[in-house]
């Protein structure tokens, strides 16, 4: 057990990001409702920002910190498209089981 | 120049003219435009060797050559369309352009009420062409063309009556076996240019002639073994005879001129021509001489039994055409010439007489089915007789003097080859008055009226009779000396003595068997059964060569090559590597399951994939 | 007080983002993404992000995570069923799972070694004030192309929602 | 703008004008393409006196730039290079005189869009032309791969039973070779800097731009594949008796006429001059393929039950001297080798139109199907003899010289080559005359013996069976009814509906006997002019070889592979 | 840090093509509702006027190039070349959509506006020269194409492709990402000059193999996009489900305009590493080849061919990059043009023959097709001989000069079985050959009407650019030449 530093180095947050990134990836793997699937990405891209706020504490800069901003809004634009097809699967498929829609293959 | 190039021309304008416009012409302007292009031919030819002085101061020993055209130019190889005309094939002109003639004659007659004669003239016409090129060329490629030509229309004429199944294969067979020969022939030539660097005779007999005999002498043994392959091919000796006899489909007039007196000597002459190499090629020589005689007795057994009338004038072609070859390799080259000519005559006759006989009774062959036709038709019968008196070697008669000059060469040679000789010459008697006493005495066992041929076909008879017995007294073996290298010849009487009693010996057994005492000959059959059923059957040549060639190569392109190798392996090999990918494609569409977890496993094993090999392997490295 | 600060935010965030994957129910997920994002805020506060900690609470933890909580409960989403249909993911996804984060967090613990520690109150250019001058100065176009983005959006929202094209 | 270039662009302008005409009036298409291909026909025979007259130098040359991209291909970039020597101005010739006959023979018997149909040949001769006269590399594989789409669309669509399989086959098996043609045309363009096929070949030559002994012969050999495949030599050959059998009558004219000397061409034209090292000591073993295809072509031939699979092995047969004679490094081989393109196609060409003619009457190219056909139809019968003969070499007729030549230059080099070569001249005789006897002699099917022979039974005697029937000899017995002569067999058969050539069919086939006799006699108006283009073809494949034995000491390390590839010899 | 910005004429011109597209874009928005039923046919003509306006504009913004708005953007003949490139694909799809959109009942304005804001963000995504304008293009056009990909949300298929699409998407998107942000960490910047220098200095430059491992992560981004194996599952379903208008266009523009920015980011920041990522490459062009050209020879769906046919088209197109040469991305550029036509015309045959409902897809079914319509069985001839590499096509040229560029890298192997996945390619579009004018026309083909005017248009335009790419690739192959010359100076 190494010792408890005083202060927090940076790479802690970006193993927390990483961590985050990957339970992110977990989640879309093992996740089968749709919804669900989609906010596995949205950890994803939250792990991502931290990792980008921590960069940006790195540097001294406030660039990682617009970027940051950015893939929020993005992520904002994208839930709304994304509700909106996946409202329109369940309107035609009536069920939520991302194993369910795999009518097109091969 | 004597524009040689009409000789073989006006055969040539007559089929064409025939070929083209004969089926709607009448038959009487076929005759003219057959008969008539043979003619001038034949004048031609006369008008020709006049000029050069055969029937005066006597013909130059140099040959008298003509140059028309390059036929094949490439690299250092020239090949000019040349004629030359020299002592040698003076002869054979004569005899090509004089018996074509009888026998165009002859046919006018025998051919009147079949079918498709034009188309019959049309051909023989054509192959008095390929005969003449043959005769007249200037080198070993325009010889082939002969070569090939002639073999052609036997090929066309063979299977002249097409719709009959036989006559086709006959054809076939001819022509194919002939191909074996070319095989061989055609290598000389090109044995002949790679060493010698022409084709031309002039330049080739020169080269061979400067060089000292023992010298060379593998090179000399090849081209000469491989150019008698190609004469036993064309002049059906051991092992392509097999398809003269069969080429007696054809109709009789084809079998006197094509497989009698012309084109089956061709070989003769080819090796004739070629002297000047054979005698660097000892050992070629004797092959030529040893494959000759045993192809004479062969031949000659056979025909003592077969009941064919053609059949056995075809085995005794086949016989009498391995006396040639005795001769040639004999060293005799002189006399196997003087063969060559008396044959034509003498077996020119009797296949022409053979087919006024089968003329006379309708149609049949059948030895057996004849008998006492020697009162029914006397010209015939008379004429026959003659030939059968000079094939046999009766003295004063053409065949009497070659086929002496021959034997007295082979025992020169090798003695056992004369002894040899001499037996086949009583066979060649024996079965020569065996089919004339079947056919014209004793009683007539046919059904039909016989009737004496028309004077057409009598008219050519008479003339051939008469040569047959009075060839003999032609100087040619004297005439053509200064054409080949010298041989040393002491004639010892006895020789000439033994062969002429073995011949009378042949003709005693034959009355004695066939007119005097007929139950003999049946005796004799059965008591030697065995023998008799192999001399009948052949030898069983035919089928041994369908069991061990023919069938071999059908059965084995058939399921091995085709079926096995083709379709089963290179195919199977293509079809296979496209089912291959057809395969890969059905395996990579099933990664593509369509369940977008599993995708995005891919993705996730792919960004591992990709991480380890751009980051950390890089940090490792 | 950085270090208890940290390990506690960080601790939770594990935590709720661990929620998040095992959870079979769509709520209990939102929930605890909702948890996450509230912990990342304060890391962000603790990284002098302050603006964008405040947008993190607002715009994704407040608007976002309603919007996945609205569409949720109108559709009335159950519990997952058990089934698999995926054998990629049956059979490889664990193992898949546990080298991608390894390797992932074996390259990022190498980075950036001679970095300082964080120091709360050590960075403040995270203002309002700095990242609105930032996105109006050398931001501005990405800022302005944004709002095509937004547009996209709306129309798609009117396209997907809507009842006659 | 020259004749030639004028030759190559009519055909193609004919081809757009003929797909644009109106769907409706299909015979005024069919007119107008054949007028176009006449003219072009005619047009091409101003080509001879220029290249017969010349001393080995490109004629009719045209050298524009077409692709320029400075910087990013190196050197001039891609041109548009034609010019024509010996050798491919008779293939030219061969290309534009079998098109028209290729239109005409279709006259009648295509009647399914006949208007594309037409419009595809015109393209096709588009490709062949351009294919032996591209001086460019790049444009050498433009035309060579334009080629394959009309015959594609030849087989395919107009095809028989299998002709999908057949077409997609064709295809494949020609794009699986030249991929890699392809592919070795770039590397060259690496090396070299050029797709100017004389400036490589001087660059090669010269040892400017050496090869390693490795690259020469991965190159050879990619550039060989593709030529081997369109030949066909042994054992790349399977696709050529199916896309034969099922291509319609033209179709495998032009493909086995035509098309299969792309292969050859390419072999003499690119493989021995480029890379004359590899070519030299590969030989061997493609040799040993050449005469492996031509006995085995001719004994596949020998079992064939189908006329044109028939014909289409023994193409196999054929295109093997061919090959044979470009390998073998002599003058009379290579002369031999080009002529023997030339015969093939005509003979071969002739071949095939003969077979059609038997279809359009029969509908089958089994020959179990025929029989007796001589007797219906005699001239067919003759026609079709004439070209059995020249296929199988007779002397006087054309195959023949070719035969002669590449045969002579093979026993220059090797006589055994010779030897086992020569077998296939036997065995071609075999199966041609087996063919033709099945199929013209004898009797039709259908008809019994006893029909048209009355008293033939029980005169048989002898196990051969010659014996004869008696009628046949007798010149008396006019009265029975014999059917052996062709005079009087129209009567007698008249339900078996095989008509004698009809004036279209014999205008199609006339020009090919005529050429069949011309060259097997009047060979000089054809061989100078090879000659002098493969002299210089074979000094080419020579003079490389000397410069890179002295090159060694300039550039040091492609040493050892050099002296090894030149202490081979 | 600026206090104040105001942007100068010159940067507005040079984004000039962005905002006219944006413009036109939310002006057919706003006229959809005043204008009615009846007028709708003016929504798809003013987008065309908006695109050709772009067009104009694009290619006058040429003149003046250098950098905008803070190097966010960078107009130079590289992007050029591909804004007009997307923008012209644009065109065609609007061309052949109109027919779509009428026969399925679903002529609203907002497929047009979605079609121009997703060119928007291509254009964006062709000029980026800044990581952040790199992923937010990458959204805009990805969101756009989105929602167009289940623009008939009545419809499964179209429901299916876009949530696959979306979800993948942005699955991958977030790899992406998290590269950006791993690159912005080592290098301190996001602009992909400013990397490209960093890492070029030796004094300044972070490890090496974080780069790589950041370069990967956002490899897999752009992969994604381009469909490279192994990334490449998701587009055989999408481009199937999605309506053939759209599928014609995200085979071609998007996958160009990602190709674009895969090529600068790759060609430009990470230069440097490029002995990393070529081997990388390098695999993964032949694999995405093969998987391509072999998965589609079963195929019976011809969008899904086609999809799988696209997959193996960016193979040959990753093979450009691999040489990572001015000459290899000339040669993508050259490839990626030629195939947008010869692919939009394919689809767009595609779109007239499936009639209403999409419901006729199988090959098979157009059997006989040459006989019914000589006209577009010719044309999509010549487009599936493009694709198959026949010479004097676009499809050719493309092919052998990537080829070629790939030789002059030195990729002897990669050429040869580069080659010989092509001989495969011509399994498969030769069956649809074979289908059309060797099967005697089925129902499917009986029942077929005649071409309407927007198709034939867009049909036409793209066979025409296909041969004459063919025939005549000079100029376009000059400027690409030149373009990639200068952008990875």
């Amino acid at each position: 057990m190494p010792p408890i530093p005083a202060a927090v180095p940076l790479s802690w947050y970006l193993v927390l990001s990483a961590v985050l990134f990957s339970l992110g990836v977990a989640g879309f793997l093992f996740r089968k409702n749709i919804i669900t699937v989609f906010m596995s990405i949205e950890l994803m891209l939250n792990a991502v920002n931290l990792s980008f706020i921590a960069f940006s504490y790195h540097l001294k800069q406030v660039d990682g910190q617009i970027f940051s901003f950015f893939v929020m809004v993005v992520a904002a634009a994208e839930a709304a498209v994304g509700l909106g097809i996946i409202l329109t699967v369940y309107k035609n498929r009536s069920t939520l089981e991302i194993d369910e829609i795999n009518s097109m293959k091969n | 120049m004597h524009q040689l190039w009409l000789i073989p021309v006006f055969p040539l304008a007559g089929f064409a003219i025939n070929g083209l416009i004969g089926r709607k012409s009448s038959k009487n302007v076929v005759n003219a435009v057959a008969i008539g292009s043979v003619l001038l031919s034949f004048l031609w030819v006369l008008k020709a060797l006049s000029a050069m002085g055969l029937f005066g101061a006597g013909m130059p020993e140099e040959a008298h050559i003509e140059r028309y055209f390059t036929w094949i130019q490439s690299g250092n190889l020239n090949i000019g369309f040349d004629f030359a005309v020299d002592r040698l094939s003076a002869v054979m002109l004569l005899v090509v352009t004089g018996i074509g003639l009888l026998i165009h004659i002859y046919a006018t007659g025998y051919m009147a009420h079949e079918g498709g004669y034009y188309r019959f003239f049309a051909y023989l016409n054509l192959f008095m062409f390929f005969m003449l090129v043959l005769v007249l060329a200037a080198n070993y490629l325009i010889l082939f063309i002969g070569w090939e030509g002639v073999g052609l229309c036997s090929y066309l004429l063979i299977g002249f009556y097409f719709d009959k199944k036989f006559a086709g294969d006959a054809g076939k067979k001819a022509f194919i076996v002939n191909r074996v020969g070319d095989f061989g022939y055609s290598l000389a030539m090109f044995l002949i240019v790679t060493n010698f660097g022409s084709l031309d005779f002039g330049k080739v007999f020169e080269a061979a002639k400067a060089m000292p005999v023992d010298q060379g002498a593998g090179i000399f043994t090849a081209i000469c073994l491989l150019f008698f392959v190609g004469a036993a091919g064309k002049s059906a000796q051991i092992p392509l005879y097999v398809w003269l006899p069969d080429a007696m489909a054809g109709p009789t007039p084809v079998s006197a001129l094509i497989h009698a007196a012309t084109m089956v000597t061709a070989g003769v002459y080819m090796i004739a021509r070629s002297s000047a190499l054979f005698v660097h090629a000892p050992i070629a020589m004797d092959v030529v001489a040893i494959v000759g005689l045993a192809t004479a007795v062969m031949a000659a057994t056979i025909g003592l039994v077969q009941n064919d009338i053609k059949k056995v004038y075809a085995y005794s072609t086949v016989s009498q055409l391995g006396y040639m070859f005795l001769a040639l390799g004999s060293g005799a080259f002189a006399a196997g010439m003087f063969h060559v000519v008396t044959h034509a005559f003498f077996k020119a006759l009797l296949f022409l007489g053979a087919g006024s006989v089968i003329h006379a009774v309708g149609g049949e062959q059948d030895l057996r089915k004849m008998g006492g036709l020697r009162t029914k038709i006397p010209i015939t019968f008379a004429t026959i007789i003659c030939a059968a008196l000079a094939i046999s070697g009766v003295p004063f008669t053409s065949g009497a003097a070659s086929k002496d000059e021959i034997l007295i060469a082979a025992y020169h040679h090798a003695p056992w080859m004369y002894w040899v000789g001499v037996v086949t010459a009583g066979m060649t008697a024996f079965y020569v008055f065996r089919s004339v006493f079947m056919a014209f005495f004793g009683t007539y066992r046919g059904k039909a009226h016989p009737h004496e041929s028309p004077l057409t076909m009598t008219g050519p008879l008479m003339i051939l009779a008469v040569l047959s017995l009075a060839g003999g007294f032609i100087p040619l073996p004297h005439f053509l000396e200064p054409m080949f290298p010298k041989v040393l010849e002491e004639s010892e009487k006895w020789l000439e003595y033994t062969a002429v009693a073995s011949g009378l010996l042949g003709i005693a057994l034959a009355y004695l068997f066939y007119v005097a005492s007929p139950s003999l000959a049946d005796a004799a059959s059965k008591n030697f059964n065995g023998l008799h059923k192999l001399l009948y059957h052949k030898y069983y040549v035919d089928e041994a060569y369908d069991a061990s060639i023919v069938e071999p190569i059908v059965q084995g392109s058939r399921s091995v090559l085709w079926k096995g190798f083709d379709s089963g392996l290179i195919d199977g090999t293509v079809n296979g590597i496209g089912h291959r990918a057809m395969n890969i494609g059905g395996a990579l569409r099933r990664l593509q399951s369509g369940n977008i977890r599993s995708y995005a496993a891919w993705v996730v094993l792919g960004s591992i994939a990709v991480i380890v090999a751009m980051g950390l392997t890089g940090s490792i490295r | 007080m950085d270090v208890p600060l940290f390990l506690l935010f960080a601790f939770i965030a594990v935590a709720s983002a661990i929620s998040l994957v095992v959870q079979t129910h769509p709520i209990s997920s939102a929930l605890s993404l909702v948890g996450v994002m509230v912990s990342l805020a304060v890391l962000y506060l603790l990284l002098g992000a302050e603006f964008i900690a405040a947008a993190q609470i607002i715009v994704y933890a407040g608007a976002v995570m309603v919007l996945f909580v609205f569409v949720i409960m109108l559709l009335n989403a159950g519990t997952e069923h058990k089934s698999s249909k995926s054998p990629m993911v049956k059979w490889f996804g664990i193992p898949l799972f546990a080298v991608f984060i390894g390797v992932i967090s074996f390259s990022v613990q190498g980075m950036l070694p001679k970095s300082e520690p964080v120091v709360f109150g050590a960075f403040t250019q995270g203002g309002p004030l700095e990242v609105g001058r930032a996105l109006f100065t050398v931001y501005l176009l990405p800022f302005e192309v944004t709002s095509i983005l937004i547009l996209i959006a709306l129309i798609g929202a009117i396209v997907l929602a809507r009842k006659e094209i | 703008m020259n004749l030639l270039d004028i030759l190559i662009a009519v055909p193609f302008i004919g081809f757009t004008a003929v797909m644009l005409l109106p769907k409706s009036n299909a015979g005024a298409a069919k007119m107008i393409a054949l007028v176009i291909a006449l003219a072009i026909f005619v047009g091409s025979l101003a080509l001879i006196g220029p290249v017969a007259a010349s001393k080995g130098e490109w004629q009719f040359v045209t050298n524009v730039n077409w692709i320029q991209v400075p910087g990013l291909l190196p050197g001039e970039g891609i041109k548009y290079h034609t010019g024509m020597d010996g050798i491919s101005l008779w293939l030219v010739l061969l290309s534009t005189f079998l098109t028209p006959i290729a239109m005409l023979i279709s006259w009648n018997s295509v009647t399914d869009r006949p208007k594309e149909f037409f419009a595809f040949l015109l393209l096709l001769e588009f490709g062949l032309i351009g294919v032996f006269v591209a001086l460019d590399l790049f444009l050498f594989y433009t035309f060579w791969e334009i080629c394959l789409v009309p015959m594609y669309f030849l087989i395919g669509i107009w095809g028989h039973d299998r002709r999908i399989y057949a077409a997609v086959k064709f295809f494949l098996y020609t794009m699986a070779g030249s991929v890699l043609m392809l592919a070795a045309i770039l590397y060259l363009n690496f090396k070299t800097g050029s797709f100017d096929y004389p400036v490589i070949l001087n660059l090669l030559a010269s040892g400017k731009v050496p090869l390693t002994h490795i690259e020469q012969t991965l190159l050879f050999l990619a550039f060989f594949l593709a030529f081997a495949i369109k030949v066909p030599l042994f054992p790349l050959h399977t696709w050529l008796p199916d896309a034969h059998v099922e291509a319609p009558t033209a179709g495998s004219v032009m493909l086995a006429s035509v098309m299969l000397k792309m292969g050859t061409y390419g072999l003499v034209r690119f493989c021995l001059p480029l890379f004359p090292n590899a070519a030299r000591q590969n030989a061997g073993w493609i040799v040993a393929l050449a005469i492996i295809g031509i006995i085995y072509g001719a004994l596949v031939a020998l079992v064939q039950p189908n006329m044109k699979k028939l014909v289409a092995y023994s193409s196999v047969s054929h295109l093997g001297f061919v090959v044979l004679g470009v390998f073998s490094f002599t003058q009379m081989g290579l002369d031999g080798a080009v002529y023997q393109m030339l015969n093939h196609g005509i003979s071969t060409g002739a071949l095939f139109i003969l077979v059609g003619y038997l279809y359009e009457r029969r509908h089958s190219l089994e020959i179990s199907a025929y029989g007796g056909v001589a007797t219906a139809a005699p001239w067919l019968a003759t026609v079709f003899l004439i070209t059995t003969l020249a296929s199988i070499g007779l002397p006087t007729l054309n195959n023949f010289i070719g035969e002669f030549l590449v045969l002579q230059g093979a026993a220059e080099v090797n006589f055994q080559w010779t030897v086992f070569a020569a077998i296939g001249v036997i065995l071609s005789a075999c199966y041609m005359l087996w063919m033709y006897q099945r199929t013209f002699f004898g009797l039709m099917p259908g008809q019994t013996a006893d029909a048209g022979h009355g008293h033939s039974a029980g005169h048989s005697h002898g196990p051969a069976g010659h014996s004869h029937d008696p009628g046949h000899d007798h010149p008396h017995d006019h009265g029975h009814d014999h059917a052996h002569g062709d005079d009087h067999a129209h009567d007698a058969h008249s339900h078996w509906h095989m008509p004698d050539l009809s004036l279209r069919e014999w205008v199609a086939i006339v020009p090919l006997l005529v050429l069949m006799v011309w060259m097997g006699m009047g060979s000089q108006s054809f061989l100078p002019s090879i000659g002098v283009a493969t002299a210089r073809t074979l000094e080419q494949s020579k003079s490389n070889i000397e410069y890179q034995v002295k090159i060694p000491s300039a550039v040091p390390q492609q040493t050892a592979p050099l002296t090894e590839a030149a202490s081979a010899r | 840090m600026p206090v104040n910005y105001i942007p100068t004429g010159t940067e507005y011109f040079r984004f000039l093509p962005e905002i006219i597209l944006t413009l036109v874009a939310t002006a057919v928005m706003m006229l959809e509702p005043v204008i009615g039923q009846r007028h709708r046919s003016v929504l798809p003509n003013l987008s065309l006027a908006g695109l050709f306006a772009a067009l104009w504009a694009a290619v006058v913004a040429y003149s003046n190039p250098g950098p905008a708005f803070h190097d966010m953007l960078l107009i130079d003949g590289f992007s050029t070349f591909f804004r007009v490139l997307v923008i012209i694909v644009g065109i065609l799809v609007v061309f052949a959509s109109g027919q779509y959109l009428s026969r399925e009942k679903a002529e609203a304005g907002e497929y047009h506006a979605l079609l121009l804001f997703s060119i928007v963000g291509q254009c964006i995504l062709a000029s980026a020269n800044e990581l952040m304008m790199v992923f937010i293009g990458i959204e805009i056009s990805s969101i756009a194409s989105y929602i167009l990909a289940g623009y008939l949300r009545d419809d499964k298929r179209n429901n299916e492709s876009a949530i696959k699409y979306f979800l993948l998407g942005s699955f991958a998107t977030a790899f992406l990402l998290y590269g950006v942000a791993w690159i912005y960490g080592l290098t301190g910047s996001t602009n992909l000059t400013e990397i490209r220098r960093i890492l070029n200095t030796r004094e300044i430059a972070p490890s090496l193999a974080l780069v790589g491992t950041s370069a990967a992560l956002m490899f897999v981004g752009f992969a994604f996009k381009v469909s490279a194996a192994p990334f490449q599952v998701w587009a055989p379903d999408v481009y199937q489900g999605a309506p053939v208008p759209v599928s014609a266009f995200m085979s071609a523009g998007p996958k160009a305009a990602a190709f674009a920015v895969f090529l600068r980011v790759y060609m430009t920041a990470f230069e440097p590493i490029s002995d990393r990522w070529a081997p990388i490459i390098w695999i993964s062009a032949l694999l995405t080849m093969i998987v391509g050209n072999f998965a589609a020879i079963r195929q019976q769906n011809i969008k899904r061919m086609l999809a799988y046919s696209s997959i193996a088209h960016a193979g040959y197109v990753m093979v450009a990059v691999t040489c990572h040469s001015s000459i290899g991305t000339a040669a993508a550029m050259f490839y990626l043009a030629s195939y947008a036509f010869m692919n939009v015309g394919a689809f767009a045959v595609v779109t007239h023959f499936a009639r209403q409902g999409e419901q006729y897809l199988q090959i098979d079914e157009m059997a006989g097709l040459a006989k019914r319509q000589p006209a577009t069985a010719a044309l999509l001839t010549i487009f599936l001989l493009s694709l198959l590499g026949v010479p004097l096509t676009g499809g050719f040229f493309g092919k052998f000069y990537v080829f070629k560029a790939a030789l002059d890298a030195h990729l002897v192997w990669l050429t040869v079985l580069g080659l010989l996945n092509s001989a495969v390619a011509a399994f498969y579009y030769l069956r649809i050959i074979v289908v059309m004018y060797m099967h005697e026309p089925g129902e499917a083909t009986e029942s077929l009407q005649p071409l309407g005017p927007g198709l034939k248009t867009a049909i036409w335009i793209s066979a025409l650019a296909t041969l004459i790419l063919g025939i005549f690739p000079a100029h376009v192959l000059n400027f690409a030449g030149r373009s990639a010359d200068l952008m990875m100076k």
